[in-house]
C-alpha cells in the first residue's frame, strides 16, 4: 500500500476521530433542555439548511413551528419549498394539527343591493375600501347597511375564494372557501355570515341586513328586508326570528321547507341549489308581478361542488324589476 | 407688514378664497322643523328626555348628555316634538334623533334675549364649569369635543394659557373671522371667562394676518387687559389645528398622544368663546351657531346664524340658490370638511360652513405612482411620512404604519393637497389610523 | 414514485436552479461561458449521483446524531476525487473553474438531496433522483452560460456566432445576476403558462 | 499598508457576493429583513475569523508537512463543520443572549460557500496568518455590507408593487446585478 | 337632479403635477442641450433623438404588452430618463448602442421594478454604466467639440480633461504640466471640452439647476452636498500635494460632476426623503466620486457614487426620519 | 425500513471514524491514480508553452535566476543536439488589471523575441484578455523584436507597442513582463 493513503487514513481518520470525540463531549457538557418535538420536526425536514423558507436553518424553521402549533394550534404561513408538501403533511401530523371534522360551513353575503336593486345615488371618489368609504358615507345605492362594494372581504380571503361580480358589484363566493371569517372580519357593515354549507350545498338565508323600516329600506333598495313578519309567521320551524325590522334565518333549525321563500313580498330571502319548482300559474297582471321565487341554482353545483364554480350565481337574474 | 409668528413644521398655503369675509352674519328665519341627531359631539350621543307628542320651547333642554364625554342638547325651536326616530344626521346616515315641529318661537324664560354687554363674571370656576355643561357647549373648531371637560384638567395638571382660536385657517370659511368683527367685545368677555374657569392668568387670541381688520378689532379691545395678548400669525394651514396653534404662539409642542394640557395650553375657538359667554353671562344654551355658505358659483357667499336642525337647503336658499353646476357639497371647508350627500341634512353643532363646489373643481385627479418627491413629508406638520404610511396602510402593515407613527396624523390633509401623483394619501392613512387605533384598543383590552 | 418522474422533476418542476434557487455560487460563478456552465453541472451531476448512492446505502447505518458531518465526508471525498480526475485529465476545464470545485461540497443541492432524498429512499431511487437533479442542475447552467456567452462575446460553446462588439456586461459579475434574473422570470412564465 | 490593500480589496474590489459569487445562498435567502441579514453577516464574520484561523494552521502543520494537499477540501469541510457545531452548542449554553442574535444562523453557514471559499482562498493567496485573518474579517464586513444594503433595497421593494413575474427572487437578482454595476466603479481603488 | 360626489377630505389640490415636476426637468436641460447640439451638430441630435424616442418605445411597450397596466407614457418621466441617458454618453456612439441603452434604462432599471416611482436605481445611470462596462472603447471616446483651440485638438485625441490627468499623472508627469495642455477653465464652463454630450458646459447646467431650485422641482441639499463635499475633500488633497491633485474647482467643472448634482443625484425617484438623509446621501456621493477619480481605475466616479448611495437610500430613509413634532416640547413643561 | 443504529457516544464515534477512515483510502488510492497524470499534465503544459516561444529543441535546462526586483524567474535554456537554440523565461507583471500576468517569451541568443504566450492571467475576457494569442493579435508585434531596439512601451508613453484598444493597462502590464523577462536573461546571459 502506498505511504500516502496510510497517512492519508491517520490524518483524516484522526481528525474525525478527534472531533467526533470533541463534540461528543461538547454536547453532553452544554446540553440544553429542548422540546424534543423540535427535534422530531427537524428530523422531517431536509436539512439542506438553505434558508429557503426564510429562517435561517432548519432547526429554526422547525423551533418556529413548533411555536406556532403550540400557540397558535396551527402552522399557516410556515413552509419548507425544499422538502414541499409531503414534508409540510408529516410536519402537521408529527404536531398533532389535523383539524376535527366540523360540519362544513361557508361564507353567505347577506345583500342583494346590486346596481339594479339600488341605484346610484351618490358618487363616490376616494380609496377603494369598505372601510374607509363605511366611514365617510352610506354608500352608492345609499343604504347605509348594505355592500359597499370595494372588496374589503376580497382581500381578506387567503384562498381566493371570493370575488367581486362587475355585474352586480357584489360579492360571490366560491368552493375553495374555508370558513375562516377572515372576509366576515373585514367587512364593515357585517354582511358575511358564516352559515352551514348545507345538504347539497342547499341553503336559505335572508339576503339583507337593513335594520330599517319598511319604507326607508324601500327606498334605498327594491329587494330589502323590511320585516313585515309573513316568514316569520309562515316558519313552523321557529326558525326565523325578526329583530329591528329584520328578518333572520337561523341555520340550526332551519329545514329547508322554503316556505318563507315564496311568502317573502321583497324577494329577500334566497335559496341556493335547490331544484327550480314547478312554475306558478301568473298572476292576474301578468309578467310584471311576482317571478317565480328566487331560485338560485346550478346544476352543476347540485351534484358535485366542483372547484371553480361559483357557489352564488349572479343575482342580476334575480331583480324582478329588470 | 411685520414678520408674524408660525409654526415651524410643514404646512402649507392653499388659495384662501375669503369670498363672504365681507358678509355681515344674517340671522337665518326659525325653519318650519328641526332634524336634531342625537350624536351632535364627540363622545357618546346625547338621551333624549322628551317624548313625542312633548311641547318644547326654543332653548329647552330635549336631551341629556350620555355619558363624561357628551353634552346636552337643546330645542332650536318651539313647538311639538313630532318623533324620535332614525334621523339623517349630517353625514347622510340614519341614525336616532328627533324632529320637531315649529309653532312660533318662543324662549324659554332663563335665556336673557337683551343685547346688553355683561362683563362683570359673578361666578366661581365651579359654577362657569356647571353652566356650560348644562348649556351643551361643544368645541364649535370642528372637533365638537363637550367644552366642560376641557375646562377641567386632569389631577396634576394645571394650565397656563387660554389660547383663543381665531385663526380659521380653513379657504373659505369666514364664520369666525365675522364673529370676531361683530362679537369682539363678547369673545373677550368669553375669553376672560374661560381663563377664570381655568384659574389662569394668560391668554391669547391668535388670528392670522389675512384678517388684519380683526386683528386690529382684538387688539383695541384687548388694549386695557394686560392678561389677554393678540398674536398675529402668517398665514399658513393648517394653524388653527391646536397643536400647530400652540406651537405658534407659545413655542411648545405637545408631545405624541398627548394633549394640549400637557404643555399647559388650553385652545378654544372663537365661536365656543362666544358660546360661553352667552351660556355663562345670558344663560343661553347652544341652539344656534355661525355658518358660512360659500362657493366659487355661489351668487351671495354669506355667513348665517343659524339654529341647529335647520336643513341645510334652506340657508343655501336663502344664499340665492344651488348653482347649476354644483357637484360637490362640503360641510365644513374644502380642507376638512366632510361631503355631503344631499342638501337635505340639518345644522348640526359642528357645522361650520358649507361650500359649494362646482363640478369641474369637484373631482379628483387620477392617482399616479408615488415619484417619492417628498413632498408630503416636507408639508406634514406633524413630521410624519405620508406616502409611506398611506402605503403600508394600503398593504395592511399596520404594525408598521404603527411605529411610524400614524395615529400622530391630524388629518389636516396638507399632504393630499400637495402630493404631484394625486394619490389619495389621506384616505389611506384614515383607513390605517381605523386599523391601528382598533389594534391598539384590542391590545389595552 | 414513478422513476421517470422522479427523474424528471429535476429539470422543470423542482429545478434547482430556476424553481429552487439552490446552488446560487456555482451557477453564477462559472456561467461565463457554455461549457464551463455544462462542465460544472456534469461535475456537480457526478458528485450528486455517487454521494446519493453511498448515502442511500449506508443510511441505516449512521446514528442520526453524526449523520450530518458523514454525509459531509461522503460528499467530500467525490469533491476530491473529481477534483483529482479533472485536474489530470482536463486541467484547462479545471482552471476555468477554479474555486467553485471544491465548492461542489457547500453545494445545497448536494447535501439537500443527500438528507432529503437518498437517506430516506433505496439505491434505485436514490440514483435516478441523483441524476435527475444533477443534469437539471446542468442544464440550467449550459442554459445559463450559452445565453451569457452569446451577449458577452457572440459564441455559443466557442462557437462564434455574432461578431462585432458585444456586451461585454454579460461575462461579468453583473451580467451573470442580471441574466439569471430574467432567465428565472421568463422560466416562471412559462411554467405558468403551460 | 499591505493590510490597507487586503481591506480595501476584500470589502469593495472584489467583494464576496458581488464580484466573486461566494455565498449567495444567504444573500438570496436571509436578505428579506435587515436586522436578519445583520445578524446573518455577524455569524459569518465569527465563523468565518475562526474558520480560516483553524484551516490555516491545519493546512500549514498538517497537509503541507505530510504531502496531503490533495486532502485540502474534506479536511477544511470537516473542520469548518465541526466547528460550527461546535460553536452552537457551546454559544447556547453560554449565552443564549448571543445564540439568538447569532446561532441560529450557524447551520446554515455551514453549506455557506463563502466560509469555505475564503478558506480556501487564503491559501491560494499564500497569506500568512495575521494577513488571512484580516482578509477574512474584512471579507466578512464586505459580506454585510452587500448583503445590508441589499436587504434594505429588499425591504422597500416589498412596500412596491412589483410586477408580477419579477416579483421575489428575479427581480432580486436584478437588484443584485445593478449592486454589482456599481461595485465595478470600485475597480482599481487598490 | 344631480349626483353629488362624496369624497374624503382634503377636497382641494394643489396645481403640483407629476407632469408639471418632469417637464419642468426638460425645461431645465434645453441650455445643455444646445449647448451640445453647438458643439457636436448632427451627432448631438441624432443621439439625442435615438435616446428619447427608444426610451418612449420602450416604456410604452412594457406598459402595454408585459404589465399590461395603465399607459403613462406620458408623464414625461421616460422623456427624461431618455434626455439625461443621450447626455450621458459621447455623441458618437453608435446607434444602437444607444438603444441599448434605452433598452437596460427603462426596461431593466425602471420596468422590472414596476415603473415610475419604484424603481432603486436611478435608470440613466444604470444604462451608462452598464454601456461603460460593455463597451468600454465606444464609450470612452469622446469627440472634440468642432469650436475648439488648435492646441486642444492636438492634445486630447480622446479622453475628457480628468481622463486626461489621470492619464498623464499615470506616466509621471505634474498636474501643472498637464493643465498647460488643457484648456482652461472659462472654455469648461461655456463647453469647449472633450466628454458626454450633456456634460461639458458647466454654465448651462448650472442655469438649468438654478431653474428647477427656483420652480422648486428639486431642493438644494443633495447638490449643494455633493458640490461642498467634492470641493472640501478635493482641496485638501490639493493642498497637500498641488503635483499630484487637482484643483477643487477644476474638480468641480469637469467629468460630468455637475450634471450629476444638479439633474441625476437629484432624481426624487432614488434619492432619500428627509433632509438629513439627503446631506448624507450628497456627502457620500461626493466622497465616493473623488475616492474613484482619484485612486479608482476610472477616472470619473460621479455616475459610480450617485449608484452606489442609490442603493443605500433604503437604509438612509431607516436612519433619517423627519423630526416628528412632539420631540422638541419648547420652553417649560407643565409640571 | 431496518432500525437506524442508535446514537450513543461508541457508536458515534466509529461511524465517524470508520467513515473518514474510508473516505482517506479512496482518497488516497485516487490520489496515487492521478499523481502520475496530473504531473504529466502538468509537464505538457509547460513544455507546450516553451515549444510554442522556441524554435525545435530536445533537452531543456531549468535555473532559477533572480530578477530586477529581488523576485525570481525561472529561464529554460533550450538545446538541441547539444547547441542551444534558445531560451525561454516564465516572467510575470503585477500590473495587469485584474492582477498578476504570467507570460512564456522566448528569446534566441542575441535577445530577439521569438514568441510569447500567456500562462495565465485574470484580465477582463473581451479588453485585457486579447493579449492572448487566440483572442487577438496583440502578441504577434513582438515576434522577431529586438529590445534592445524595440522600446517596449505603449505608444501613449513613448515606446513602439499598439496598445490594445481600451486596455491600455492590460498592454502595460505585458509590456512590463516582457522587459523584466529581457532584462534578466540579459542579465544572466554569460552566466
Ligand atoms: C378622547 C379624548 C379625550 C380628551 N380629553 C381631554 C381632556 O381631558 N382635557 C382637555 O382639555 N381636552 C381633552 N380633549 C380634547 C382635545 O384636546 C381637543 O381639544 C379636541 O380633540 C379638539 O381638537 P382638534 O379639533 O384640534 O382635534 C380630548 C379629546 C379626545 C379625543
Ligand atoms: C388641521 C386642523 C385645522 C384646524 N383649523 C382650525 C381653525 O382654523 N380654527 C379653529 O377654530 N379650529 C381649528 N381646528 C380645531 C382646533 O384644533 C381645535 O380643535 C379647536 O381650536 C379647539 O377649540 P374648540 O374646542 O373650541 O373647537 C383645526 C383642527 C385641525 C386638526
Ligand atoms: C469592466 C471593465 C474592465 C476593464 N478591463 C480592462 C482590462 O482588462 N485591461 C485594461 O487594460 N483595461 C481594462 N479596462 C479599461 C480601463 O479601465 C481603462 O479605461 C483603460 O485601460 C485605459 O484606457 P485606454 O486603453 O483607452 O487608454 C476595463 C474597463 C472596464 C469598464
Ligand atoms: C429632478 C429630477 C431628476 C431626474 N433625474 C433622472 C435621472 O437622473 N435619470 C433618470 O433616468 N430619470 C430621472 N428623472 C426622471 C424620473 O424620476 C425617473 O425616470 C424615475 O427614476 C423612473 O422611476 C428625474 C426626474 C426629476 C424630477
Ligand atoms: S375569507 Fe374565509 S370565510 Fe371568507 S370567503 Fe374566504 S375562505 Fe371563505
Ligand atoms: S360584503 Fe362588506 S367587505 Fe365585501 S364588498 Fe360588501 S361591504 Fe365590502
Ligand atoms: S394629513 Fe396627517 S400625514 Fe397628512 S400632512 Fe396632515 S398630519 Fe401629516
Ligand atoms: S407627495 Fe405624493 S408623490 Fe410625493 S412622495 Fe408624497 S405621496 Fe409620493
Ligand atoms: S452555493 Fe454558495 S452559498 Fe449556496
Amino acid at each position: 500500500m502506498d505511504n500516502i493513503i496510510i497517512i492519508a487514513i491517520i490524518a483524516l481518520g484522526g481528525l474525525g476521530l478527534i472531533s467526533a470525540v470533541i463534540l461528543y463531549f461538547i454536547a453532553s457538557k452544554f446540553k440544553v433542555f429542548e422540546d424534543p418535538k423540535i427535534d422530531e420536526v427537524e428530523e422531517a425536514l431536509p436539512s439542506a439548511n438553505c434558508g429557503a423558507c426564510s429562517f435561517p436553518g432548519c432547526r429554526s424553521f422547525a423551533e418556529a413551528t413548533v411555536k406556532s402549533a403550540k400557540e397558535n394550534k396551527n402552522i399557516e404561513g410556515l413552509f419548507c419549498p425544499v422538502g414541499g408538501n409531503d414534508v409540510m403533511q408529516k410536519v402537521g401530523e408529527l404536531l398533532g394539527l389535523d383539524v376535527e371534522v366540523q360540519d362544513p360551513m361557508i361564507a353567505v353575503i347577506k345583500c342583494n343591493g346590486t346596481f339594479n336593486n339600488s341605484p346610484a345615488k351618490i358618487k363616490y371618489e376616494g380609496a377603494s375600501s369598505c372601510a374607509f368609504a363605511h366611514a365617510l358615507f352610506t354608500g352608492e345605492g345609499g343604504c347605509q347597511y348594505g355592500c359597499l362594494g370595494h372588496g374589503d372581504c376580497v382581500d381578506a380571503c387567503d384562498f381566493d375564494a371570493i370575488h367581486m361580480s362587475p355585474e352586480t358589484g357584489l360579492p360571490v363566493v366560491n368552493d375553495k372557501c374555508t370558513a375562516c371569517g377572515a372576509c366576515v372580519e373585514a367587512c364593515p357593515r357585517d354582511i358575511i355570515e358564516l352559515r352551514k354549507k348545507g345538504p347539497k350545498y342547499r341553503r336559505i338565508f335572508v339576503s339583507c341586513v337593513n335594520k330599517e323600516k319598511g319604507g326607508p329600506a324601500k327606498k334605498n333598495c327594491s329587494v330589502a328586508c323590511i320585516g313585515c313578519g309573513k316568514c316569520e309567521k309562515v316558519c313552523n320551524f321557529d326558525a326565523i326570528t325578526i329583530t329591528s325590522f329584520l328578518a333572520y334565518i337561523d341555520f340550526k333549525k332551519c329545514t329547508l321547507c322554503r316556505k318563507c321563500v315564496e311568502v317573502c313580498p321583497t324577494d329577500a330571502i334566497w335559496e341556493v341549489n335547490f331544484k327550480p319548482r314547478k312554475p306558478k300559474p301568473l298572476t292576474p297582471e301578468g309578467s310584471v308581478a311576482r317571478k317565480p321565487a328566487p331560485v338560485r341554482k346550478n346544476d352543476d353545483l347540485l351534484v358535485t361542488a366542483t372547484e371553480e364554480k361559483p357557489e352564488i350565481i349572479s343575482k342580476t337574474e334575480d331583480n324582478p324589476n329588470a | 407688514m411685520g414678520v408674524f409668528k408660525t409654526f415651524v413644521l410643514g404646512g402649507i398655503h392653499p388659495e384662501e378664497n375669503k369670498l363672504s369675509s365681507n358678509a355681515p352674519i344674517e340671522i337665518v328665519p326659525v325653519p318650519g322643523q328641526a332634524i336634531i341627531p342625537l350624536g351632535q359631539n364627540l363622545g357618546a350621543p346625547a338621551k333624549p328626555v322628551v317624548k313625542k307628542g312633548d311641547k318644547v320651547k326654543t332653548g329647552q333642554l330635549i336631551a341629556e348628555a350620555g355619558g363624561f364625554i357628551s353634552a346636552n342638547i337643546h330645542s332650536p325651536v318651539s313647538g311639538t316634538v313630532l318623533k324620535i326616530d332614525n334621523v339623517v344626521d349630517m353625514t347622510g346616515f340614519r341614525r336616532p334623533g328627533l324632529v320637531i315641529k315649529t309653532d312660533g318661537d318662543e324662549w324659554d324664560e332663563n335665556i336673557d334675549r337683551s343685547d346688553e354687554l355683561v362683563t362683570e363674571i359673578n361666578y366661581t370656576s365651579q359654577e362657569i364649569i356647571e353652566k356650560i355643561k348644562q348649556a351643551g357647549l361643544v368645541g364649535m373648531g370642528g372637533a365638537t369635543f363637550p367644552t366642560y371637560v376641557k375646562l377641567m384638567p386632569p389631577p396634576g395638571k394645571k394650565a397656563e394659557y387660554v389660547i383663543i382660536n381665531g385663526v380659521e385657517c380653513e379657504p373659505y370659511l369666514t364664520g369666525d373671522h365675522r364673529l370676531m368683527l361683530e362679537k369682539g367685545p363678547e369673545i373677550v368677555v368669553g375669553a376672560k371667562i374661560l381663563m377664570k374657569a381655568l384659574k389662569v392668568d394668560k391668554a391669547i387670541i391668535g388670528i392670522e394676518s389675512n384678517k388684519q381688520d380683526a386683528i386690529n378689532l382684538m387688539t383695541e379691545l384687548t388694549n386695557k387687559e394686560e392678561d389677554i395678548t393678540v398674536i398675529p400669525l402668517t398665514v399658513k394651514y393648517p394653524q388653527g389645528g391646536e397643536k400647530q396653534l400652540i406651537k405658534a404662539t407659545v413655542n411648545r409642542e405637545v408631545p405624541s398622544g398627548k394633549l394640549p394640557i400637557e404643555v399647559g395650553c388650553v385652545v378654544q375657538n372663537v365661536g365656543t368663546a362666544f358660546a360661553v359667554y352667552e351660556a355663562v353671562q345670558k344663560n343661553k344654551p347652544l341652539f344656534e351657531r355661525v355658518v358660512t355658505v360659500t362657493g366659487k358659483s355661489v351668487k351671495k357667499p354669506s355667513n348665517f346664524l343659524a339654529r341647529i336642525g335647520t336643513p341645510i337647503s334652506k340657508l343655501v336658499e336663502i344664499a340665492e340658490g344651488m348653482p347649476e353646476d354644483t357637484g360637490k357639497v362640503i360641510g365644513g371647508g374644502p380642507m376638512m370638511g366632510k361631503a355631503l350627500p344631499s342638501l337635505e341634512v340639518p345644522v348640526v353643532k359642528g357645522s361650520s360652513g358649507v361650500l359649494l363646489m362646482r363640478d369641474k373643481e369637484s373631482h379628483r385627479k387620477p392617482e399616479s405612482a408615488c415619484i417619492r418627491c417628498s413632498k408630503c413629508t416636507i408639508v406634514c406638520p406633524m413630521g410624519l411620512e405620508p406616502f409611506l404610511l398611506a402605503r403600508v396602510s394600503k398593504l395592511g402593515r399596520y404594525d408598521l404604519a404603527g411605529n411610524e407613527k400614524i395615529m400622530d396624523c391630524i388629518e389636516c390633509g396638507s399632504c393630499q393637497y400637495t402630493c404631484p401623483a394625486n394619490i389619495p394619501l389621506l384616505d389611506y392613512l384614515r383607513l390605517g389610523k381605523n386599523k391601528v387605533g382598533n389594534i391598539m384598543r384590542n391590545r389595552k383590552k | 414514485m414513478n422513476q421517470l418522474q422522479n427523474f424528471t422533476k429535476g429539470f422543470v418542476k423542482e429545478n434547482p436552479v430556476f424553481v429552487l434557487v439552490l446552488g446560487m455560487c456555482p451557477t453564477l460563478g462559472v456561467t461565463s461561458t457554455a461549457i464551463n456552465g455544462l462542465g460544472m453541472g456534469l461535475a456537480t451531476t457526478f458528485v450528486l449521483v455517487m454521494s446519493n448512492i453511498v448515502v442511500s446505502i449506508v443510511r441505516n447505518v449512521i446514528p442520526d446524531k453524526v449523520r450530518i458531518p458523514a454525509f459531509i465526508v461522503i460528499i467530500a471525498s467525490f469533491v476530491t476525487i473529481v477534483e483529482l480526475l479533472m485536474q489530470a485529465y482536463t486541467p484547462a476545464l479545471f482552471e476555468s473553474l477554479g474555486i467553485f470545485i471544491p465548492l461542489i461540497v457547500v453545494n445545497c443541492i448536494v447535501l439537500g438531496r443527500a438528507e432529503a432524498f437518498a437517506s430516506k429512499n433505496p439505491v434505485g431511487s436514490s440514483l435516478i433522483d441523483g441524476l435527475g437533479m444533477g443534469l437539471g442542475f446542468a442544464f440550467a447552467l449550459t442554459l445559463l452560460g450559452s445565453v451569457r456567452e452569446l451577449l458577452g462575446s457572440g459564441a455559443i460553446f466557442g462557437l462564434n456566432l455574432i461578431k462585432g462588439d458585444l456586451m461585454l456586461v454579460f461575462v461579468l459579475a453583473p451580467g451573470a445576476f442580471i441574466a439569471l434574473g430574467y432567465l428565472i422570470a421568463i422560466m416562471n412564465r412559462l411554467s405558468k403558462t403551460s | 499598508m499591505e493590510y490597507f490593500v487586503i481591506i480595501i480589496s476584500a470589502i469593495f474590489v472584489s467583494n464576496i457576493v458581488l464580484a466573486q459569487f461566494l455565498g449567495i445562498c444567504p444573500f438570496i435567502g436571509v436578505s428579506g429583513k435587515l436586522s436578519t441579514a445583520i445578524g446573518m453577516g455577524g455569524a459569518v464574520m465569527f465563523v468565518m475569523t475562526l474558520a480560516t484561523m483553524v484551516t490555516w494552521v491545519l493546512q500549514y502543520y498538517v497537509l503541507n508537512p505530510f504531502g496531503l494537499g490533495f486532502m485540502q477540501t474534506i479536511v477544511f469541510i470537516l473542520i469548518i463543520a465541526a466547528l460550527v457545531q461546535m460553536v452552537e452548542i457551546i454559544l447556547k449554553k453560554v449565552s443564549p443572549a448571543l445564540y439568538q442574535a447569532l446561532g441560529v444562523f450557524l447551520p446554515l453557514i455551514t453549506t455557506n460557500c463563502a466560509v469555505l471559499g475564503v478558506a480556501i482562498l487564503v491559501i491560494q493567496k499564500d497569506f500568512n496568518l495575521l494577513e488571512g485573518v484580516v482578509f477574512a474579517i474584512s471579507t466578512a464586513i464586505g459580506f454585510t455590507l452587500a448583503i445590508a444594503l441589499f436587504s434594505g433595497i429588499r425591504e422597500h421593494l416589498d412596500l412596491m408593487e412589483v410586477p408580477k413575474g419579477m416579483r421575489g427572487v428575479p427581480i432580486a437578482l436584478i437588484v443584485a446585478g445593478i449592486l454589482a454595476l456599481a461595485f465595478m466603479g470600485f475597480t482599481g481603488l487598490v | 337632479m344631480t349626483m353629488f360626489t362624496i369624497a374624503g377630505s382634503p377636497h382641494i389640490h394643489g396645481d403640483n403635477s407629476t407632469k408639471k415636476i418632469m417637464y419642468g426637468v426638460v425645461i431645465a436641460m434645453i441650455p445643455a442641450m444646445l449647448v451640445s447640439i453647438y458643439y457636436f451638430g448632427f451627432n448631438a441630435v441624432r443621439v439625442l433623438l435615438l435616446a428619447t424616442v427608444s426610451s418612449l418605445f420602450f416604456e410604452w411597450v412594457i406598459q402595454k404588452y408585459l404589465i399590461k397596466g395603465p399607459l403613462t407614457i406620458t408623464d414625461g418621466s421616460a422623456l427624461v430618463t431618455g434626455v439625461l441617458l443621450a447626455f450621458n454618453v459621447p455623441t458618437n456612439l453608435p446607434g444602437w448602442m444607444v438603444v441599448i441603452g434605452a433598452l437596460v434604462a427603462i426596461g431593466m432599471a425602471k420596468m422590472s421594478f414596476g415603473g415610475l416611482g419604484k424603481n432603486v436605481f436611478n435608470p440613466a445611470l444604470v444604462a451608462r454604466v452598464f454601456l461603460l462596462i460593455s463597451f468600454p472603447v465606444q464609450m470612452t471616446s469622446w469627440p472634440k467639440p468642432i469650436s475648439i483651440t488648435k492646441s486642444f485638438v492636438d492634445v486630447i485625441t480622446g479622453p475628457t480633461p480628468l481622463g486626461f490627468i489621470k492619464e498623464g499623472l499615470g506616466t509621471g508627469k505634474t498636474v501643472s504640466q498637464l493643465q498647460a495642455e488643457l484648456p482652461g477653465y472659462f472654455d469648461y464652463l461655456i463647453g469647449r471640452m472633450g466628454g458626454s454630450m450633456g456634460e461639458v458646459s458647466a454654465a448651462a447646467l448650472i442655469l438649468g439647476g438654478i431653474y428647477m431650485l427656483w420652480h422648486k422641482i428639486i431642493t438644494w441639499e443633495i447638490p449643494v452636498s455633493i458640490l461642498v463635499t467634492v470641493f472640501t475633500f478635493s482641496g485638501i488633497m490639493w493642498l497637500i500635494n498641488p503635483k499630484m491633485y487637482v484643483d477643487p474647482v477644476f474638480e468641480l467643472l469637469t467629468g460630468g460632476l455637475l450634471l450629476g448634482a444638479f439633474f441625476m443625484a437629484t432624481d426624487m425617484v432614488t434619492s432619500p426623503m428627509t433632509r438629513g438623509g439627503q446631506l448624507l446621501f450628497g456627502f457620500g456621493i461626493g466622497l465616493i466620486t473623488i475616492l474613484i477619480r482619484i485612486w479608482g481605475a476610472f477616472p470619473e466616479g460621479v455616475s459610480f457614487a450617485i449608484l452606489l448611495m442609490n442603493a443605500a437610500v433604503p437604509l438612509i430613509n431607516r436612519g433619517f426620519k423627519p423630526r416628528r413634532f412632539g420631540t422638541n416640547p419648547g420652553v417649560v413643561m407643565n409640571n | 425500513m431496518a432500525s437506524k443504529t442508535e446514537s450513543n457516544f461508541k457508536n458515534m464515534v466509529l461511524t465517524l471514524f470508520l467513515v473518514t477512515g474510508i473516505a482517506a483510502l479512496a482518497l488516497g488510492g485516487v490520489y496515487s491514480l492521478t499523481k502520475e497524470p496530473i504531473a504529466i499534465a502538468r509537464q505538457k503544459k509547460l513544455e507546450a508553452a516553451i515549444k510554442a516561444v522556441l524554435p525545435d529543441f530536445d533537452t531543456i535546462v531549468k535555473k532559477k535566476v533572480p530578477d530586477p526586483d529581488g523576485d525570481s524567474l525561472i529561464l529554460y535554456n533550450a538545446e538541441k543536439g547539444g547547441s542551444p537554440t534558445g531560451v525561454a523565461v516564465k516572467t510575470y507583471s503585477n500590473k495587469g488589471f485584474g492582477g498578476t500576468i504570467d507570460i512564456m517569451v522566448g528569446f534566441t541568443e542575441d535577445g530577439t523575441i521569438t514568441n510569447t504566450t500567456v500562462l495565465s492571467q485574470k484580465e477582463t475576457p473581451g479588453l485585457g484578455d486579447k493579449m492572448k494569442k487566440s483572442k487577438s493579435n496583440f502578441s504577434e508585434q513582438f515576434i522577431g523584436k529586438d529590445p534592445a531596439n524595440f522600446k517596449l512601451k505603449v505608444k501613449k508613453d513613448g515606446g513602439d507597442v499598439d496598445a490594445i484598444t481600451a486596455a491600455t493597462i492590460s498592454s502595460r502590464a505585458f509590456c512590463d513582463a516582457l522587459q523584466r523577462a529581457y532584462d534578466t536573461y540579459k542579465e544572466n546571459q554569460d552566466k
